[in-house]
């Protein structure tokens, strides 16, 4: 599993609003990658151009290349159904269907596929995919319960399992901890360390001791002002990103001088 | 708490106006308490000496009360439950479409298109009923009878004009159907995006994030559309009387001209003749068809609350 | 949904994509589109040139869509695979419903229109039915009383619907809260005939039976009305963001100044569209009025004394006791309803006025 | 701008003034508007009120002493006039009925390319009772010669509310059919069968706009529609404004009532030549002597305007029914002239 | 103006669940505070004690006292409109009326008091607020624009100048600036600097370089756990807290090892 990702001069609009501008990196196979950067700049934007997601907001386009291993998510006749099984998210807010008990919550993407799946098959793949998010030990005495009735943490642990379910490539995290408490936080960052073993992680994060303590590298974004486009102003590994940034800008944010 | 050794200036009394105010909006919610009490004892008090009336007191009814009532009752919710089958469906249709199939602009035009139809009054929907729907459904349940006769619900002999239990359904599920559209609509566009956008992370389609996502998290909404809906079709009168041949037998047959009356519209058919005793009498199916959709609201109410834990509510 | 604008990729186009999905093109949507209506045309018109019946439309419409979200549920599942089979089924059903609710609205409107084009006249607005047999008079004491009785169930509903709507979301906690979320909504299940035995059954205990004013017909509708009042005023005033609440008093504002100076300003464009919707919704009650007010012939301004007349009981006794010539009647009837739905519509259009006018500046 | 027409010209002499309320049949509201929308032009200070409340509800109302007068499609029985107690009345005075409302009732149906159609009673009745269902039974095929008749079904329509029209046709059925129709006369549709329809309006669409259906309603009703001709005696006679009075002409008055009191037992089953026998007769009652003296004049003027023959008229151009025989109106006017 | 706030042994409650506990403190006049601590800690919660607007939210309560200048806010009979109005607040998403201008915002905590004030006085009192707030320049020309057409910062400094308007002696301030870009942020710190020569503040903040750059004091709470109380762990000079904490937690918590 896992891939690897190119970006190439992406541009992504809401209606006529560049939100951001001509943004290129390449994001290795099996590692952690952070995206920083202050308030508004277009983190969250630019990672969900990442699987198609953006496009799910009225308005929005984009204009540029996304490829996973060569394949251009942006090219003629892609099914963006298929980026998106490839390319898993977990959200800043977890976000367990309310309706579905814990099991079916962690089903309810493969069940989208493969319907006619033996209740053996189901209950491995439920088992491995806790296993996987570090949350089997804590449910596994009440998988008929409702999702929502976790804390914060377990239920954002349970949206990662729901998304490792369905055996994506690539995991895209938006401020997965933000919401949450520091015990759980540290629990996913840990979870996290782990998953870098099979997947290609992308995270956004306000969190810069978060993004030194996961990442293998680094990208800052930033921002002229309000109405002006996000760019991307250093991309590199995490280390050099905080000790020892190319731009001012990078320095000037990492060191906490502003955001 | 404890207390403190100076005098604050921070101290003040109790201020009129929230007093006033709060007052005010307590006794409005009594009034609602006071109206709907007061509608019930009336229809009780009214309705005592019907409920024990035979054929001697009040003309109108052949046996007793009860005898005189259940046919109606059934023709009632027989007529309501065939309106809801129809609009059920097509309002959440609707609802989709202006929810989450129409582009923006269409979406709140049409969603003004059809609240409209909610404005239109029953009359108009009984007259429209005789002399445009029943006329264009008839040969439509000549064909039915005639090739699907076997079929219980559609034996015959039809009807020669259309004036069926079906064609008032119909008119009633088209008067429910905006009330209907519109909660659905409010309940579908209220899906958190958070759990749209999951399940289309998840690589589901558009039509697997709705069952998924929207309906699920709808579904005690869409109850109460459905009850609204109901109480409507329940309650629904001009439309019933005008359009329905209701001979008052109980059958389920539904292209015939021999249909069960509901208590509605027999309240309409005979009220302008009755005088005496039948009044009551006409008083007390009103109490009945109260207690009706009371108890249909009271049971909607608990159906939703059992599932709670489940709902997106929490 | 969303418009992607995508660039050529230039170095994709040699590699297969595999991300690529098997499509199918757009005009092949069509193509079954046409394909399927004009199957299901001829052999309807084959039927009705057969047994020398008309052609069926609606029939074409209906079987025509089924045929059509069938064939493309089976050609896009062939093709595209039975997830995307699926959501075009789906979709072309969806579609199905909202062209289907359509059709009767288009009847009835066509219906209304045509036939109350012929007596919607300047006499239909300025004369009673009072001395007229036959052809002329007009609507004038229906109109009135349509207003009147609809404006005192206005004015008794408002004032308790928007002050119970703003306990509930203001003051109300717990039990009390819950119960009168249920009374309002077993009120809103209240049948209208029962608002009108009500209303009737109430003034016939005090002024003795058979007493039928405008006011009982007022208290029908405010019956009605109550509850549609409470329910969609408590809808807006939930909307109205707590953290707008919390500004104002953070600023020491009291309770009741910020709920009348800050909540209801900031929600009056969505009470006042509740409102006007709730006055459309009773203002075409029958038969409530029927029995509650009875009608009459003449002008009577008096809610107080008398039977009144409103618009759709005009209709109704104008359909139901034609006299000669019965053309005249039920050009009266069809004028009343196109009144009646023209009224409802301005209030409709009044509602998104207040709306637009009162909403909260976004300034952008 | 036809309200307040009473001070609209002063070349009316009348000295009349008040109110007058009636109440009760919705037979007569028609009619009714006719006499009362005249009556008020030519007495500018004079409202009559007429509630078409239905007949029952008139009758008793009447009896409560709440209204001057009464419409009713049948007159009071004898238990109801021997239990007396009518409130505005005089006691111990009796009280007149007058049958000046005479409507014929037409028997409509709707048949492609058939205008009218010759049965007796004994079909009709049986296609009313459900028993003759079929347009080409031998029963009707037999009676209307070179009247082609499709294999159709008949749909027969009813009233689904109360009514003095049903009441008058099934006194008919019983009377003139019995062996076929053994139902008791009654304003409601004695079975479950056939269709209902509401009002003589819905009869009326229902009629018109189904197929191979038949009713009955009022005959100012019947428009367009095909119509019965009925068979009385060897002949069968369509219904006419003239043929409706004869019958009332051709009926004894009820046995054992006062002068003035001129309800009548229609001969349902007449021969009589030239007499068209489903008619409704809907009465006006009013007291002898009234309690209260201060509305006779009035009571007296409006009913005189009634059996006048402009009255008459006025109803049979706006209502449709019937005018009442010269004969019938000489016995009324003198009963009006005796209310005190 | 500005005034002394002393906290004796505070705990405050949603309904049963105790989300804070014991917390005393004592804030100087004139000076700034900032709370700091995990997301979930109950800095909000405990803020929001400091003027009872915590007792508006159903089913809360508190235990304890707070005393301005020893006055008990807690005490028998006194009125919370009035605590209010010496004891201004700022939130965390800026919240300016929709429905009002920009002028009308300014005055709306007299205004809205039903006080009378001439056309004059009104005019000075709202340059005076928007000049205290630093905004005078930037909307002299558009007073009568309603005031959500503002850019984010601006809000915010709307309606701090709100806040200031009706002359409080104590302000609040919860996360002021994690809503706003990079440049607003600057904007609304500087203005906290001029503001504490006349009021009391306190300033709730995710971000421990703000926190560091512009408090005097520095609280840190801390909470042991998903549904534990919050508890105040260290509080004392800013320039303390992040060089030489006396708690181990407190260190863990500023040098980013959690959170
Ligand atoms: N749905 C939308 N429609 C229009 N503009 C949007 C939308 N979502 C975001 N924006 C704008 O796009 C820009 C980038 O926003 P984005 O949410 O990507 O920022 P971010 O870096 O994720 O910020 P944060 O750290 O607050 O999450 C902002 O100017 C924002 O106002
Ligand atoms: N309205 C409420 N009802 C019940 N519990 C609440 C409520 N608001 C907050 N809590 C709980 O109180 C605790 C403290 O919350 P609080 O919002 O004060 O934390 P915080 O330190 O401000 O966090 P953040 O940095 O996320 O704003 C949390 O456990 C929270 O879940
Ligand atoms: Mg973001
Ligand atoms: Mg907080
Ligand atoms: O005139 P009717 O009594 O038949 O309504």
């Amino acid at each position: 599993m896992s891939k690897r990702i190119e970006v190439n001069d992406l541009n992504v609009y809401y209606g006529k609003f560049r939100a951001v501008e001509g943004v290129s990196l390449e994001i290795e196979p099996r590692s952690v990658t952070a995206f920083i950067g202050p308030s508004g700049c277009g983190k969250t934007t630019f990672l969900r151009t990442l699987n198609r997601m953006h496009e799910v907001t009225p308005g929005a386009s984009v204009e540029g290349e996304v490829l996973i291993d060569g394949n251009n998510l942006y090219g003629p006749g892609v099914d963006p159904v298929l980026v998106r099984r490839q390319v898993g998210m977990v959200f800043q807010r977890p976000n367990p269907f309310p309706t579905m008990s814990i099991r079916e919550n962690v089903l309810a993407g493969v069940k989208l596929n493969n319907r006619r799946m033996s209740k053996g098959d189901a209950d491995d793949l439920v088992e491995q995919s806790l296993q996987g998010a570090n949350l089997w030990n804590e449910v596994k005495d009440r998988l008929d319960r409702p999702g929502s009735g976790l804390s914060g943490g377990q239920q954002q642990r349970l949206c990662i399992a729901r998304t490792i379910a369905v055996s994506p490539e690539v995991i895209l995290m938006d401020e997965p901890c933000s919401a949450l408490d520091p015990i759980s936080t540290l629990a996913i960052e840990d979870l996290i360390e782990e998953l870098k073993q099979e997947y290609t992680i992308v995270i956004v994060t306000h969190n810069m001791q978060q993004a030194s303590r996961v990442s293998d590298k680094t990208a800052f974004f930033n921002i002229a002002g309000t109405g002006k486009p996000g760019k991307l102003i250093e991309y590199d590994d995490t280390t050099t990103i905080f000790s020892n940034p190319s731009q001012k800008s990078t320095e000037d944010y990492v060191s906490g001088r502003f955001g | 708490m404890t207390t403190t050794t100076k005098a604050p200036p921070i101290r003040g009394k109790q201020r009129a106006g929230d007093r006033v105010f709060s007052g005010s909006a307590v006794f409005a919610g009594a009034m609602i308490l006071v109206t709907l009490g007061a509608v019930a004892i009336f229809l009780i008090v009214q309705s005592i000496p019907a409920l024990f009336a035979t054929s001697e007191d009040a003309s109108i009814l052949t046996t007793n009360f009860w005898d005189y009532v259940w046919p109606l009752l059934f023709g009632t919710v027989w007529a309501a439950a065939l309106a809801l089958l129809i609009a059920t469906p097509l309002s959440i249709g609707i609802a989709l479409f202006i929810s989450h199939y129409a582009p923006r602009r269409l979406a709140s035009m049409l969603g003004y298109i059809v609240d409209l139809l909610a404005a239109v009054p029953s009359v108009v929907f009984g007259l429209w009923g005789i002399g445009v729907l029943a006329p264009a459904v008839q040969p439509l349940y000549t064909w039915l009878v005639d090739n699907m006769g076997w079929f219980p619900l559609f034996a015959g002999p039809v009807s020669g004009t259309g004036r069926t239990i079906l064609t008032a359904a119909v008119v009633l599920a088209v008067m429910v159907l905006p009330i209907m559209t519109a909660i659905n609509r409010e309940v579908f566009l209220q899906t958190p995006v958070l759990h749209e956008e999951a399940a289309l992370a998840l690589g589901a389609t558009r039509w697997e994030m709705i069952r998924t996502a929207v309906l699920p998290f709808g579904a005690p909404g869409m109850l109460s559309a459905g009850v609204l809906g109901l109480g409507r079709a329940l309650g629904e009168t001009m439309a019933v009387a005008m359009v329905l041949s209701a001979t008052g037998a109980v059958t389920f047959q539904l292209l015939t001209s021999v249909n069960p009356s509901t208590i509605a519209a027999n309240i309409a058919l005979s009220f302008p003749e009755a005088y005496g005793i039948n009044i009551n009498v006409l008083i007390a199916t009103g109490l009945i068809l109260f207690i009706v959709t009371f108890g249909v609201n009271a049971i909607a109410r608990w159906v939703v609350s059992r599932r709670k834990e489940f709902s997106g509510a929490n | 949904m969303a418009t992607t604008t995508t660039r050529p990729a230039a170095r994709s186009t040699s590699v297969e994509n595999a991300l690529a999905a098997a499509k199918l093109p757009t005009y092949a949507l069509w193509v079954v589109f046409g394909v399927s209506f004009a199957v299901v045309g001829a052999v309807l018109l084959l039927i009705a040139i057969a047994s020398e019946a008309e052609f069926n439309y609606a029939g074409w419409l209906i079987i025509g869509g089924l045929l059509y979200a069938f064939s493309t549920w089976l050609f896009s599942s062939l093709v595209e695979g039975r997830r995307r089979g699926m959501d075009r089924f789906v979709t072309a059903l969806v579609i199905g419903a909202f062209v289907i609710a359509m059709i009767p609205l288009i009847s009835v409107t066509w219906t209304v229109v045509s036939l109350g084009a012929a007596r919607f006249d300047v006499e239909f607005f300025s004369y009673s039915m009072r001395n007229v047999t036959g052809e002329g008079g007009g609507a004038l004491h229906a109109i009135i009383g349509t207003l009147e009785m609809t404006g005192m169930a206005a004015l008794i509903s408002i004032p308790i619907g928007l002050m119970t709507s703003i306990y509930l979301v203001e003051y109300g906690r717990g039990a009390v809260a819950r119960g009168i979320t249920f009374l309002v909504d077993v009120m809103t299940g209240i049948p209208s005939i029962v608002a009108g035995l009500f209303a009737y059954s109430l003034f016939s205990i005090f002024l003795g039976p058979g007493t039928r004013t405008g006011f009982a017909g007022s208290i029908a509708l405010a019956v009605l009305m109550i509850p549609v009042v409470v329910r969609s005023s408590e809808e807006m005033l939930r909307l109205v963001p707590n953290e707008l609440r919390e500004a104002s008093y953070a600023l020491g504002v009291p309770k009741w100044l910020t709920i009348v100076k800050v909540v209801l300003p900031t929600s009056i464009a969505g009470i006042t569209t509740g409102i006007m919707l709730s006055i459309a919704r009773v203002i075409g009650e029958t038969a409530p009025l029927l029995i509650a007010a009875g009608f009459t012939a003449s002008m009577n301004y008096n809610l107080f004394e008398g039977r009144m007349s409103s618009l759709p009981v005009f209709v109704y006794t104008q359909y139901a006791n034609q006299g000669n010539p019965p053309e005249a009647y039920l050009d009266r009837a069809w004028a009343g309803a196109l009144t009646l739905i023209i009224i409802v519509m301005a209030l409709n259009l009044v509602a998104r006025l207040v709306a637009r006018t009162f909403a909260p500046k976004t300034g952008r | 701008a036809n309200e307040g027409g009473a001070s609209s010209d002063d070349t009316t002499d009348s000295s009349l003034s008040g109110t007058l309320v009636g109440a009760g049949a919705s037979s007569q509201g028609s009619a009714q508007e006719a006499w009362i929308a005249a009556f008020q032009t030519a007495n500018p200070d004079v409202t009559v009120n007429y509630d078409p409340s239905g007949s029952g509800a008139g009758r008793e109302t009447f009896q409560e002493g709440a209204s001057d007068f009464a419409g009713s499609d049948r007159a009071f029985n004898d238990e109801e006039i021997a239990e007396g107690n009518f409130q505005a009345c005089a006691p111990d005075t009796n009280i007149i009925e007058l049958p000046l409302y005479i409507s014929p009732i037409a028997v409509i149906f709707n048949l492609e390319g058939v205008e009218s159609l010759n049965l007796d009673a004994d079909t009709l009745a049986g296609i009313f009772a459900g028993e003759i269902t079929n347009w080409n039974d031998d029963a009707i095929v037999s009676q209307n010669d070179g009247v082609e008749l499709p294999d159709q079904a008949i749909t027969a329509v009813h009233r689904a509310d109360d009514s003095g029209t049903t009441e008058n046709f099934t006194e008919y059925l019983g009377a003139a059919a019995p062996d076929v129709w053994t139902y008791e006369a009654d304003g409601v549709w004695p079975f479950e069968g056939g269709e209902a329809a509401q009002g003589t309006s819905g009869v009326v669409d229902a009629v018109t706009n189904g197929t191979g259906t038949i009713g009955y309603a009022d005959a100012s009703r019947a428009g367009d529609l095909g119509t019965v001709a009925v068979k009385v005696g060897e002949e069968y006679v369509p219904y006419s404004p003239e043929a409706a009075a004869a019958i009332v002409d051709a009926s004894p008055f009820v046995e054992g009532r006062s002068e003035f009191d001129l309800a009548i037992e229609l001969e349902r089953d007449t021969t009589a030549s030239g007499t068209y026998p489903i008619v409704l007769v809907s009465y006006l009652v009013a007291c002898e002597e009234y309690a209260d003296s201060a509305n006779v004049e009035l009571v007296k003027a409006y009913l005189g305007y009634i059996a006048s023959p402009e009255g008459q008229e006025a109803s049979a151009e706006s209502a449709g029914s019937a005018p009442i025989s010269d004969s019938l109106r000489e016995l009324a006017t003198a009963a009006i002239d005796s209310i005190q």
